[in-house]
């Protein structure tokens, strides 16, 4: 298995404001997480913050160890939750979006 | 009294001929959406397009819900409203526009903000409910009330640049039955954080962001109001046959973002959620919980300033 | 004279305040809408919506061009037009209602259809048009007109349930420029059969369909004119640095089909056609041509019958 | 190389009228013309014309041999004139979307 793995991730709803106003990332992560297991979706979300977000705001991202209410995550353009949510193994070119919710009207 | 010879009388024929002649519409079709009543909560940037269409389409009776008045600043957007009205009340001034559009719906206004206490009555006098509202608080309420009244949501949402649209309930089924479609909650099960939570008034819009998103809300009430029991041949997906399939019904987020390539993406989201407060066997969201006040949907969302309900 | 204090009227900071606190319009976007003229030909269902959310946004100048009447069958989905105004011109009855929603707009009046003879003089009056009609004849003959006075074109079409859209000629440059958009001629550069031409009044249409199509192209309009030299970082792209290459323009299409899925589907074209028509080096079209009436879109076009020049 | 093609077709803009009003179609074809050479999208059309195509209006849907002007060929969601127009050779799973242009308002 390869080190590194390249995958597509996109904020919108407004959460590209948190990471440096830019929707769409190609990002370069490691293949496994510290405990040798494979990337899944929740190692993702904690490289992002570590590696990605450069604001302060962290709780306008993750709470308890996943994403905060109101974050879909979409992998490939299907929800998460028919994927197996965090637990799902990042595959090479994955495309994963977290889209905020809206609530003006 | 003689039996009526046509079904719809001779202005209607006219007046809808352009949608009347489509098969996706027909006849029958203009029937139910004459037969239809529909609630539009929130007169403002998306409920102003959105009754525009449906007064258009010739919805037979209309309901405006919304407490607040015209302000200048909701002009750039909110297209039913006008210079003149400003200060008058929302369902108003909007009244007064829809019907010099459209002077043969039956237009019901409600002059105040949803209340948990209001809401299961005020639904039941209608078929279907748009959410044109614009808080997380209200997104709830009007959710809930409508998995407890058993009627189809068409929810929209707007800020800055981009919009989401997503039919919830689709179909209406009692809480417990899988074959319903989802609702807010199973989508969202818990709501933002209150400072995560941006208004048009903080955020700002662009006026036909909101618009679009107001339009397909009118378009996708249509959808739900004329659809026959089978969906017509020319559907959406790559099967080669008819088959309609009894699998639990999933939601489809429609996402809008004007900068950003492509526009418009559309997402498969999941079906009821087995453990969900509001449309599951395990509810614990009664009629009794909304009409008595005991649930308090500002403290969930835990806004920490006082909001108008709506 | 005294130099002005603030660059906008205090009530225009009111008026506009959600949009002006976007960083995608600014007060810099806000002048460039107060200093545009956009002329939107045919205000019917594309040009009522698309002339409402301009007007809203503070576009300085709208021009309304159409020499047709108001009919009952029309106000499913002409949404600026009213019962009360039936039978009246449609530029007027259109400026009637939007001079309610924003009197602070400048509107011109086009109380007849688009010919040849016409089009370069009127649409030098202009920055940015919007082809909002309802035939090959005239889309032809706006693009032509487009590319002669170098007009950026949001051209968009609708029937029965299904909506198209294209911005053409944008960046604008002279005939023979590369670094120009495509026009209507680059990419359709034949005319489609008479007989497979069909009408709203013959096919049919869903109010709600060809008004979407016409709000994304007051947002269209809205994008173009607000636009600085460098697109905004959050731009589309999946480049990680704002690189602006100096490759020919290519042109999007957005389709629009109420019953597929999904529903909107964005579709690069090509760029300007080395022999195109109206736009390459090799280009036959000139505005002696068009002045002169000596060429014939009707007779271009094959229309089988007589029909207004629109 | 295998005898057949699977591919996916689809009509739109008021095309699908002349198929049966279905949209969307997978089709199974030659994967070589009658000349033996590999099918291109030039094949396609006389197939589908051929094949698929119930209506007698065929001039409604070619016209010298290719598509009657006002319709769009769109390859992988690209302009078939970014491809190779009609000599673009398919691939198995290609999406080929015929799309007439609308003219309402
Ligand atoms: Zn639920
Ligand atoms: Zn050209």
């Amino acid at each position: 298995m390869p080190d590194t793995i390249d995958l597509k991730v996109e904020f919108t709803g407004g959460l590209e404001l948190l990471f440096s106003n830019q929707r769409k990332h190609r990002i370069t992560m490691p293949s496994s997480n510290p405990k040798g297991r494979p990337a899944n979706v929740a190692y993702l979300i904690t490289w992002l913050c570590d590696n990605l977000m450069k604001d302060p705001r962290k709780d306008m991202f993750v709470l308890d160890d996943s994403v905060r209410p109101g974050i879909l995550v979409l992998i490939n353009d299907a929800d998460w939750e028919l994927e197996g949510e965090e637990k799902y193994e990042l595959q090479p070119g994955d495309e994963v979006v977290f889209v905020s919710t809206l609530h003006g009207g | 009294a003689q039996p009526r010879r046509w079904p719809l009388e001779k202005h209607e024929y006219k007046r809808y001929g352009r949608q009347l002649i489509m098969p996706e519409v027909g006849l029958h079709g203009q029937l139910r959406l004459k037969n239809a009543r529909v609630l539009i909560v929130g007169v403002g940037g998306l409920g102003c397009p959105a009754a525009a269409y449906l007064a258009g389409a010739g919805v037979g009776t209309l309901g405006l819900m919304d407490g607040d008045t015209v302000e200048e600043s909701n002009l750039h957007r909110q297209i039913a409203h006008s210079t003149a009205r400003v200060d008058m009340n929302k369902t108003q001034s909007a009244m007064e526009y829809l019907q010099s559009l459209n002077p043969h719906v039956n237009y019901n206004r409600h002059e105040f903000h949803l209340t948990p206490q209001k809401a299961i009555q005020i639904f039941e006098q209608y078929d279907l409910v748009l959410d044109c509202t614009d808080h997380p608080t209200s997104r709830y309420l009007i959710s809930d009330a409508c998995i407890l009244t058993g009627k189809t949501l068409v929810s929209a949402s707007a800020l800055k640049t981009e919009g989401q649209l997503i039919v919830l309930n689709n179909p209406p089924r009692p809480p417990g039955d899988a074959l319903g479609g989802p609702c807010y909650r199973c989508i969202f099960p818990k709501p933002p954080p209150a400072e995560s939570v941006l208004s048009c008034g903080e955020g700002g819009i662009l006026g036909p962001v909101v618009g679009v998103m107001g339009v397909l809300q009118a378009l996708e009430a249509i959808k739900v109001l004329t659809a026959r029991a089978q969906r017509p041949a020319n559907g959406g997906d790559w099967s080669t046959n008819g088959a309609t399939s009894e699998a639990a019904p999933k939601a489809t987020l429609l996402m809008f973002s004007t900068y950003n390539t492509p526009q418009f993406r559309s997402v498969r989201l999941r079906s009821r959620r087995a453990d969900c407060a509001a449309c599951s066997a395990q509810s614990t969201i009664s009629r009794q919980s909304l009409t008595s006040g005991s649930l308090d949907y500002v403290a969930f969302c835990g806004a920490t300033a006082p909001i108008n309900l709506l």
